[in-house]
């Protein structure tokens, strides 16, 4: 007869397998309270010149005719991009079933939320009058108007609203039976919190049972959702009349890059945490090493995504395509596009081939350059094109970002590493039901491999 | 391996049903009805109305101009020289008149700059839509107040109605 | 509109007709420097020959009014659309200022509030009443003075009579001193522009990216005396 | 509401117990074994689940409802530019695809939430003291007589266990 009796300490965890996985949530140190407020600081800088540069006017910018988009843009792609490391990923493994995804999942989906939620602020920051950005949700209202349905704004306004509650809700799922876990070993606010959270997940086999059945259709269809919105997101450009934006490659492309990067993201977040939070026994060389291998692929698909558009380009010698196209290849965007290429490409491509050069450090800094350098790429494909003359008329505009553009980028790279702080605070950040209990495995030590009857 | 004693398991709460109901009562109360701002006079309208006084009569331009127009101090004291020259908000106004000030009138219907938008009230008048189509009957008010909130939703619907056209640059230029 | 090119010295009085009628703001040498300025109609210079022996074309450029305009299609709020007289009309308004319009505009005839324009002192005071003054953040470009337009409609409307041909002249028209440009309605058969938009030496800018512009420019004709857009001189198809 | 509740290691014979406390005219749905990790199919077998058609038909009711809502919508305030056609099939499919996704998802997430009794507002008892290799047969009873009977199989199962 054991009564239940949780501890009174704020959250009490029994000296199981699951205790290292729940320590990140349970210790708070010096380090991470002043990162917090570094981070905040950061992040109000730039709600502050977000709310400067709404009194004032987009002059504020370096945005001139005819470059109408640029550095904003450039960061709304970057973050939905980086987005696709998460939940696209986390599917495509969860659906062929690769058994090293369990501890990458979590962390992997949670990159996807966040920097969804932060790459979809970006066209309102972008826009002229920022207040009125409702007027882009189709809802029936007192001035009897809608949208307009054929915009590609438009259809990112869809596309991005439901990947956002697809990758959501593909976060939260999986995370209810560890929801109910530290429910039943918390007390306080916590506890209540976690009570709220879980659902009243219970853990029946019924409840095991819908879940997984459910995570492994979402799967499949988040992937459609995913594959779509960066596609949809590059028909921004596509769309477009403007040369060098005209190009019916963006689609695939702009997916490939999307995972590219958010690979790189992954593999850094992962380093990131393994070092704070000391997830060594979790995260493995081996978990690493296979990432790399998806990150060597997605380099060599770059690669040649990029050759293809350039050679078209370039064959096909269009007046109105040369002139941004010679501005990347030798004019004034040569140093960033050679940059883009060398921190894509020529750097990565040895440490993720190269067996002895994979290491987690050399992966940490293929996965920065690679970070950059889609950035870059980013930047390439919006400015240039806008910034040189096209057609006929003799209009260019050479642009250079001013100090609030800037201000507000780094805040958004502040708050994805504070909303993932706070997130890897409040939830395990690896999914214990997934690596810790394996069922049947009664007496399993340490991180057991998955057994037969896990999680499909 | 153990057994644990009988609990009993706390019902179903119902305080996100209450929640959930109280956000959308307060979704629901949206349509604030705005007040009437505070004049220098409590100029009646019914007053006026019912001794026979027509609208044009006062707000003279409403036929021929965008706006419908104010009278003057003067115009108000020509009258009342000699009309209910004891009522005290006529006392006001003939002080004002004295003192050569206009009456400082609060406006009542206004668009934001932002909305773009102008208001004709000659081409309505043409059209010979009445007054208190947006006014409402003000033979029962005193100083006017926003009768009817002027959405776009509400002009559409009207200018639908009437086959007036729904460009937008009609009015909003 | 037509504009003849034959006939248009580059005065620039059209432009400055434009700036006065439509409260277009002033934006200033250092905003001028950095492509900051709006301007709904612009002439733009080409020079051809040699040193000593060039020529210069000016081509008043402004909002080509285009019949699949590929601004409209990609505004996300329908703050520009196509009206039933034809014209391509911005609804300030409705612009949240997504400036997606502005990169779709092959002619870049699109400028974009980027502050809230003030004007210098004595200047606000003849700004026009009937043009709204444009707050930032929202785009703008020629509406063929749809004011003008209006005005003149409303009239006729009131008078109980269709609308005469010369009674509306967007402000460019009206200033040209060399009667260069030429404005009237395209769906009357009869109108003086009918009858010139069959003219043999019409060109369309960017007419390869069909979309359909209602402005067109009479080439010009290098040999003197070439036939111009004169009143009577546009019956020679 | 009342719950009674047994913890037992994986290893018993859970589906032994579960098949006593039915022969006890406990009610099969009041029964449930709660683990913190999903137990093997060949123990609790799942019941066929119709979650795969509900996503399909949650499917197409999100693609006629945005076929609707988005033909409605352009006709009402129609945008026609340049005599193209006002219902342009092509991007009307990109959002009408979003939304049959998106109608797909939250169709299942309904199923699941109905068919896993989840929800916020739900009273579930929690045991802290459940841990991984364990399970807890939990048995909710709708009256006191009934838990004492229920108490009493698991009682003997527990003895059972013991000796």
């Amino acid at each position: 007869m054991n009564a239940t009796s949780p501890a009174a300490a704020p959250i009490s965890i029994a000296p199981g397998r699951e205790a290292p996985l729940l320590r990140p949530m349970l210790v708070t140190g010096r380090a991470y309270k002043h990162m917090v407020i570094l981070l905040t600081g950061v992040i109000s800088w730039g709600a502050f010149c977000f709310i400067y540069q709404g009194f004032i006017g987009l002059g504020l910018t370096g945005l001139r005719r005819p470059v109408f988009w640029a550095f904003f843009i450039t960061d709304f792609v970057f973050w939905i991009g980086i987005s696709h490391a998460g939940t696209l990923i986390s599917a495509i493994l969860r659906l062929s079933s690769a058994s090293w995804r369990y501890p990458v999942t979590r962390a992997a989906e949670a990159i996807t939320v966040f920097a969804l939620g932060i790459g979809g602020v970006f066209p309102i920051v972008h826009l002229g009058r920022p207040w009125l950005f409702f007027w882009l949700a189709p809802y029936p209202n007192a001035r009897m108007i809608w949208p307009n349905f054929r915009s590609p704004l438009e259809w990112d306004f869809f596309a991005i609203s439901t990947y956002l509650t697809g990758s959501a809700l593909y976060l939260f799922l999986p995370m209810l039976p560890d929801l109910a876990l530290a429910r039943d070993r918390s007390q306080g606010w916590r506890h209540r919190l976690y009570r709220f959270l879980a659902m009243s997940w219970q853990g029946t086999q019924q409840q095991w049972h819908r879940l997984e059945l459910a995570i492994q259709l979402m799967a499949a269809v988040v992937i459609a959702i995913a594959v779509s919105v960066h596609t949809i997101v590059s028909w921004d450009f596509s769309m477009a009349i403007v040369p060098s934006w005209h190009s019916t490659i963006f689609g695939p492309y702009f997916v490939a890059g999307a995972i590219f990067s958010g690979i790189a993201a992954l593999i850094l977040i992962m380093a990131i945490l393994r070092r704070v939070y000391h997830l060594e026994d979790y995260l493995q060389p081996k978990h690493f090493n296979n990432l790399a291998k998806l990150l060597l692929t997605m380099t060599l698909l770059w690669g040649y995504f990029v050759f293809a558009e350039s050679i078209t380009t370039w064959y096909g010698n269009l007046p109105a395509e040369m002139p941004a196209f010679w501005s990347k290849i030798s004019g004034h965007y040569a140093p960033l596009f050679w940059a883009m290429v060398l921190c894509n490409f020529v750097i990565p491509f040895p440490i993720l081939a190269i067996k002895r050069l994979r290491t987690i450090t050399g992966m940490v800094i293929a996965s920065i350059t690679i970070l950059i350098g889609m950035w870059l790429e980013r930047f390439l494909i919006v400015v240039p094109g806008a910034a040189t003359q096209r057609f006929a008329f003799d209009n260019w505009y050479g642009y250079f970002p001013h100090w609030t553009e800037i201000s507000i980028s780094l805040a958004t790279l502040a708050a994805m590493a504070l909303l993932y702080m706070v997130f890897s605070k409040l939830f395990p950040i690896i999914s214990i039901w997934d690596v810790v209990g394996q069922a049947p495995a009664p007496t399993g030590e340490g991180i057991a491999e998955p057994g037969p009857g896990g999680a499909p | 391996m153990d057994e644990s004693p009988i609990r009993r398991i706390q019902p179903t709460r119902w305080k996100y049903a209450l929640a959930a109901a109280v956000l959308a009562a307060l979704g629901v109360y949206s349509r604030v009805r705005p007040a009437a701002p505070d004049q220098p006079v409590a100029f009646a309208h019914s007053v006026h109305l019912k001794a026979g006084v027509k609208c044009a009569g006062c707000h003279r331009d409403a036929a021929s101009s965008p706006q419908a127009g104010l009278p003057g101090v003067k115009e108000c004291a020509l009258c009342h020289a000699k009309i209910r020259t004891e009522s005290p908000a006529v006392r006001q106004v003939l002080a004002y008149a004295r003192r050569g000030e206009e009456i400082p009138w609060q406006r009542v219907y206004s668009f934001p700059a932002s909305a773009y938008v102008r208001f004709r009230h000659d081409m309505h008048v043409r059209g010979g839509i009445a007054c208190s189509t947006c006014h409402g009957d003000l033979r029962q008010a005193g100083t006017a107040r926003v009768w009817k909130p002027f959405n776009m939703g509400v002009c559409l619907t009207c200018h639908r109605e009437h086959g007036a056209g729904t460009e937008c640059e009609q009015c909003h230029y | 509109m037509l504009i003849d090119l034959n006939v248009c010295t580059g005065c620039s009085a059209c432009v400055v007709a434009c700036r006065a009628e439509n409260n277009i703001p002033i934006t200033g040498a250092h905003e001028a420097a950095r492509n900051g300025t709006i301007q709904w109609l612009h002439i733009d210079r080409a020079w051809s020959g040699g040193q000593d022996d060039f020529s210069v074309e000016s081509r008043p450029i402004t909002c080509q009014q285009c019949d699949a305009a590929p601004c409209e299609p990609v505004c996300p709020v329908l703050a520009t659309y196509t009206n039933s007289e034809g014209l391509c009309v911005q609804v300030y308004n409705r612009c949240v200022g997504t400036r997606y319009c502005a990169l779709n505009c092959p002619y870049d005839q699109r400028f974009f509030n980027w502050f809230d324009y003030q004007w210098p002192t004595p200047m606000e005071v003849q700004l026009n009443p009937d043009v709204s003054r444009r707050t930032r953040g929202v785009m703008e470009k020629c509406s063929f003075c749809s004011q003008r337009v209006l005005a003149a409609e409303r009239a006729a409307r009131s008078e109980g009579r269709p609308l005469r041909e010369d009674e509306v002249q967007p402000a460019c028209v009206q200033t040209c001193p060399a009667q260069a440009l030429l404005f009237g309605d395209l769906a009357d058969p009869d109108s003086r522009i009918a009858r010139a938009w069959r003219h043999p030496r019409l060109e369309t800018l960017l007419e390869e990216l069909g979309t359909l512009p209602r402005v067109r420019y009479v080439r010009r004709q290098d040999a003197p005396g070439a036939e111009a857009l004169q009143p009577g001189a546009e019956d020679d198809e | 509401m009342i719950e009674v509740s047994l913890r037992l290691s994986w290893d018993h014979d859970l589906a032994g117990v579960v098949k006593r406390l039915e022969a006890g005219g406990v009610p099969s749905r009041e029964v449930n074994v709660l683990s913190r990790v999903p137990l093997p199919e060949s123990v609790f077998p799942a019941n066929p689940s119709r979650m795969s058609l509900i996503g399909v038909i949650g499917a197409l009711l999100g693609f006629s409802v945005a076929v609707a809502f988005l033909v409605a919508v352009t006709v009402s305030y129609g945008l026609r530019t340049g005599g193209m056609p006002l219902i342009a099939p092509l991007p009307l499919g990109v959002i009408t695809y979003e939304m049959t996704l998106l109608a797909s998802i939250l169709a299942m997430l309904v199923t699941l939430f109905v068919r896993a009794r989840l929800g916020p507002w739900r009273r579930v008892p929690e045991h802290p003291e459940l841990d991984y290799g364990e399970v807890i047969i939990s048995v909710t009873c709708a009256d006191l007589a009934q838990a004492q009977r229920a108490r009493e199989i698991l009682a003997g199962v527990a003895a059972g266990r013991a000796a």
